[in-house]
């Protein structure tokens, strides 16, 4: 691997935050003037919190079997694998027999699949997505992109790894992964959760900061509050 | 019988530029975001609509998602090595990429191709057609809610993808076309095995014409919706399958043939009501003539012959200073590649001309106004647009 | 093509034009008179297709080279017009309402290349990058892999080879003759 | 206890049973049917207990928001809907246990408790402040409101028919033979009855509300973790409430579990099977439908009793 090439001089310049995030002066349909100021009062500020394994081991345990039997996917191609989810939701593979369902709603899923490479406009959509979803949540990595960037190692635009930025549970190589590849991750998936062992969610929580300073490092306009809960 | 349709007195008038101004303080409109995590999309980009009630009165396309500056990393890789990223810049329909990458290559070059791989490479090109248009009609019927159909036409797409694999080793990128040929010959058995997947294909769209163009609930949504004026084509520059069901009988296999289809027979179907039933009902008549073509051009082909050409030391490899534009007819529309040369081991420039470029940016944005949030899924679809290809 | 060309050249001033191939034409013309030529060839000669709008970065010579490709769609000629342009403050004419596609050409070349079109709607939004402070990724002097380096982390292991070496090592070990 | 007469504390412990016993019958029913709408695609479909694993996994979800106590309520309200519909409707006739806590005017309460959930959840997704949810709501409320139109209808014409706004009776008055059935008896009510039957099962065509791939997806957007199990639970529960009452009214209703059992699941499938080969219709087009085909049906069958 060559070195950085220290002659490029990157250029990192504040970018002005959008119009319509700023705080302003409205007036209501109903005649009254309020201020408001978009990124405080549109979302919750809560932090991401650390939550306790159940009580009781075999509570958990049953828990967890519900769990990997019940993965509920997000709906989000963000990359060319979403191609081959496609047949994984038809005759061919039909994925839904072993108890993988698709949601259109980061509120119900938990699993939410990284098909393939993450441009930078992506991934802050993807963060959104990810932070929105409930405990205790998975991610799935498609693809060589999402390992160490594939073919994409010189792009200016698509991240290399997807772990710098969400805790990601498990890879599948390929590119792109078959859909037999992508029945044989959820399986294995399914093995990591009933031993207990996927616990990304608690991860990002302890580790917030960190995850929080390499996503602002990528992304430069920064539009949102740090936790979209 | 009172009239159902809404009162469009109280909806803002466009001003004399048709742009609607809109105030979104007054309360009145509501910003909702189509994407790009929505199942409605096609493919990872979003839009921007303003509605009124039900009623959008703007849209903007967002697009971006999917940039990952081909056109400047194909600069930094030698022509050969241009071949792997060059099929990614279109998923569901990658070999035109690869052919009009190599039918560029091939003209500033020099280089002959043996008579062989033009048949291969027809071959290969109209059985990606065949997927794509596979992947539409799914797609349309999945976003009318007729999940069924959308099912079925995977299934069969599975099958072509099995014959892509026989043949290529692939499933999805095939990086089968190479300046100067193909990769390898057809192999054993394959014409009665691809015989198959056609007539199990015939089946399946035998049972979906009825359930779409049968449908009385079908023709309800799509009949009169979406309506795309043929004197926009141009403007717009609207081609393909979304121009013929406006009456334009134009197709680049017709017009100026490449590869061997003047030696095919084939007809370009047209429609007349330039809505979202024609654009479907022409791709679904484009299929079957597909699926015609194919068979032509298993029983046409010249048994063997060399498939590749001779290439020069690919490590030596230059360009003489020049430039070309080589396009073909795609399931979407016109399909082009500029390629500029400096006479140097690298190309200077590659440009994809990919035809929802202009679909789904100036045209969606301009046929979305005033359409019902409900049909919006529909429209998008039934342009048959993929984001890949807009912003590479 | 050619008798189309010849007519013309009396009224605009043409550079010597390149016949690529029998329907394939590439001419460069002045950019005063890009849009009476692009008027006339579109009202007129048929070229009622705008195929494509792009640039091609020339840094060796100060310059941006806008490509204009037209077409006829009756008699299936393509007619590409190329306008230099200064490569410091590049800009160029907008043609939005000649074809209103043009502007979604016009916004990504603003973007990707720094060529401003004034007047072109929306041409200042963000199209496909956001948040981007570099230099347009586009142009010649923006080096995307060092970019990509200095921004994103790579995963240690990776290993990348040179690819004429590594070529030459795993496909040509022989070459040139008693290397080996 | 005056107003209900007869009223046993046994019976409440009866009715638990009686919900019991058809929760458990929704969920796997409702597993059984999406396996066979899946077979209709080609696919193997999902596994038939899998509404139980993720009504557990549901359960199971460690972290939940809350945007307010309507929100809160809003799959409560949803819940109560279907139970109370079950609870105040004879689900087996002649069966002193599942006789439940039906009185002379039950009719009446049942109409009022299909419209209850809806409504209920109206108020909680419009608390959410997801415009998908207040699309959703507005576009379920109207699309509900015109499909209960011929059932109400349908049902006027069947009260004026036996004279009698009890279920129980009108149960007992189709005993004895197939064609004392309402269904024989008086078909026009029953066609009207099944339209609205149909476009409020939430199946196409009549499914916009809910669609993924338009305002994905609808009022329940913002619904996660245990407020999704409740309303899970009221998804497997209030459909076969509502076909119980469709059984009762016309087609004799039900004197055994067996009985029961089949003809819930043959009239769940009436709708199963027009929707898996109909494409969806836009609200205002399934409003049109009713007024057209339902409304004068219903208004017909009123002026033939």
């Amino acid at each position: 691997m060559e070195d950085v090439d220290d002659k490029f001089l990157k250029k990192n310049k504040e970018v002005p935050l959008r119009e319509e995030l700023r705080p302003r002066k409205v007036t209501t349909p109903d005649g009254q003037e309020i201020e408001i100021e978009p990124l405080r009062d549109y979302f919750c500020e809560a932090q991401p919190k650390v939550h306790p394994k159940a009580y009781s081991k075999i509570v958990e345990d049953f828990y967890n079997w519900a769990r990997s039997n019940s993965l509920w996917i997000l709906g989000f191609g963000t990359g060319c694998g979403a191609i081959e989810m496609r047949p994984l939701m038809t005759p061919r593979f039909d994925a839904y027999r072993y108890g993988i369902q698709w949601r259109p709603t980061p509120r119900q899923a938990n699993l939410l699949v990284i098909s393939g490479y993450l441009s930078v406009k992506t991934l802050k959509r993807a963060i959104r997505a990810y932070e929105q979803m409930p405990q205790p949540k998975y991610v799935m990595g498609l693809g060589s992109c999402t390992i160490n960037g594939g073919m994409y190692w010189d792009s200016y635009n698509t991240i290399k790894r997807l772990d710098d930025y969400l805790p990601v549970d498990l890879y599948i190589a390929g590119c792109m992964p078959r859909p037999e590849a992508l029945l044989h991750g959820f399986m294995e998936l399914k093995q990591i959760i009933r031993k207990g062992e996927a616990e990304g969610a608690n991860k990002y929580a302890e580790n917030f900061a960190q995850y929080k300073a390499n996503q602002k490092a990528v992304i430069k306009d920064w539009d949102m509050p740090d936790y979209n809960w | 019988m009172f009239s159902f349709s809404p009162d469009r007195s109280q909806y803002p008038q466009p001003g004399p530029d048709g742009k609607v101004e809109v105030d979104l303080e007054t309360g009145k409109y509501l910003k909702l975001w189509h994407g790009p995590n929505h199942p409605g999309i096609t493919g990872n980009m979003s839009v921007e609509l303003t509605v009124c009630g039900d009623e959008v009165v703007e849209g903007k396309t967002h697009v971006g998602y999917l940039h990952r500056g081909f056109e400047k990393l194909m600069e930094r890789r030698t022509f050969i090595q241009v071949f792997p990223i060059v099929c990614r810049v279109c998923v569901p329909e990658p070999d035109f990429n690869e052919y009009c990458y190599a039918a560029a290559v091939e003209e500033l070059a020099g280089i002959e191709v043996p008579e062989m791989a033009t048949w291969i490479r027809t071959l290969i090109l109209e059985m990606g057609r065949f997927n794509s248009y596979m992947m539409a009609m799914g797609g349309i019927s999945g976003a009318l809610g007729l999940g069924v159909v959308g099912q079925w036409m995977t299934y069969t797409r599975d099958l072509m993808l099995d014959r892509f694999e026989e043949l290529t080793g692939a499933r999805i990128y095939h990086m089968f076309i190479l300046p100067g040929g193909v990769r390898a010959h057809l192999p054993e058995g394959f014409e009665g095995r691809m015989e198959e997947v056609l007539s199990t294909a015939e089946r399946y769209l035998a049972d979906a014409e009825k359930l779409m163009f049968h449908s009385s609930v079908f023709k309800t949504r799509t009949q009169g919706v979406g309506y795309i004026d043929p004197a926009l084509f141009e403007r717009y520059g609207v081609t393909g399958p979304n121009a013929r069901a406006g009456g334009v009988a134009k197709d680049v296999r017709k017009d100026s043939p490449y590869l061997v289809y003047d030696q095919l027979d084939f007809t370009v179907h047209t429609e007349e009501a330039s809505d979202i039933y024609a654009r479907t009902m022409v791709r679904f008549k484009d299929l079957h003539e597909t699926i015609q073509l194919i068979r032509q051009i298993l029983k046409k082909m010249p048994k063997e012959g060399p498939v590749m050409g001779n290439l020069p030391n690919v490590l030596h490899w230059k360009i003489p200073r020049g430039e070309t534009y080589i396009k073909g007819e795609s399931s979407r529309g016109e399909y082009g590649y500029y390629l500029v040369t400096d006479g140097t081991g690298y190309p200077r420039r590659i440009n994809v001309r990919g035809p929802s470029y202009t679909h789904a940016m100036a045209l969606l944005e301009h046929l979305i106004s005033g359409t019902n949030i409900s049909d919006v899924a529909a429209l998008m679809v039934s342009l048959h647009t993929y984001p890949p290809e807009i912003e590479r | 093509m050619r008798e189309l060309l010849y007519r013309l050249k009396d009224r605009y001033h043409f550079g010597t034009p390149t016949f690529q191939r029998d329907d394939l034409c590439f001419v460069t013309v002045k950019r005063s008179e890009l849009r009476a030529i692009l008027t006339e060839l579109r009202d007129v000669e048929g070229f009622t297709h705008l195929t494509l709008l792009t640039a091609v970065d020339w840094i060796e010579e100060q310059q941006f080279q806008l490509t204009y490709m037209i077409n006829n769609r009756e008699a299936n000629l393509t007619l590409a017009l190329r306008v230099m342009l200064d490569r410091e403050d590049a800009t160029g004419d907008t043609i939005h309402d000649l074809w209103p596609t043009a502007a979604t050409y016009q916004r990504e070349l603003r973007e990707m290349f720094g060529i401003n079109f004034p007047g072109s709607p929306r041409v200042d939004e963000e199209f496909i990058l956001e948040g981007w402070t570099d230099l347009p990724p586009y142009r010649r002097d923006f080096d995307t892999l060092a970019y990509s380096q200095q921004t994103y982390h790579d995963r240690p292991g990776r290993e990348t080879h040179d690819p004429k070496t590594h070529m030459q090592k795993v496909l040509y070990a022989d070459y040139p003759k008693g290397a080996k | 206890m005056n107003s209900l007469p007869n009223f046993e504390w046994v019976q409440v412990a009866y009715a638990l049973l009686t919900l019991f016993i058809v929760i458990n019958y929704g969920m796997v029913m409702t597993a059984v049917v999406r396996k066979i709408g899946a077979r209709v695609g080609g696919r193997y479909g999902i596994p038939v207990w899998q509404n139980y694993i993720d009504l557990a996994k549901n359960i199971a979800l460690r972290s939940k928001i809350t945007h307010g106590v309507m929100f809160y309520l809003g799959p409560v309200f949803r819940l109560t809907g279907g139970v109370g519909l079950l609870l105040f409707v004879p689900t087996i006739y002649g069966s002193e246990w599942h006789q439940n806590f039906s009185y002379a005017g039950d009719l009446i309460l049942a109409l009022y408790f299909i419209f209850f959930g809806t409504l209920g959840m109206a108020l909680g997704a419009g608390e959410s402040g997801h415009p998908h949810s207040a699309i959703g709501v507005s576009r379920g409320l109207s699309q509900v409101t015109m499909a209960e139109l011929p059932l109400a209808l349908g049902v006027y014409a069947l009260s004026l028919q036996y004279q009698t706004l009890d279920i129980t009776e009108i149960v007992a008055a189709q005993q004895g033979s197939i064609f004392n059935w309402t269904v024989f008896t008086n078909p026009l009510a029953t066609v009207a009855a099944m339209v609205a039957f149909v476009g409020t099962m939430m199946r196409s065509p009549f499914d916009v509300v809910i669609a993924p791939q338009e305002i994905p997806i609808g009022p329940p957007t913002e619904y996660h973790s245990s407020y999704l199990a409740l309303m899970q639970t009221n998804r497997v529960l209030f459909p076969v409430a509502k076909t119980v009452i469709y059984m009762n009214l016309f087609f004799g209703g039900a004197t055994s579990w067996a009985e029961f059992a089949i003809k819930v699941f043959c009239l769940y499938m009436v709708s199963v099977v027009i929707g898996v080969v109909h494409p969806r219709f836009r609200v205002e087009q399934s409003i049109r439908f009713f007024l057209k085909w339902g409304l004068p049906i219903g208004v017909l069958a009123i002026l033939t009793v």
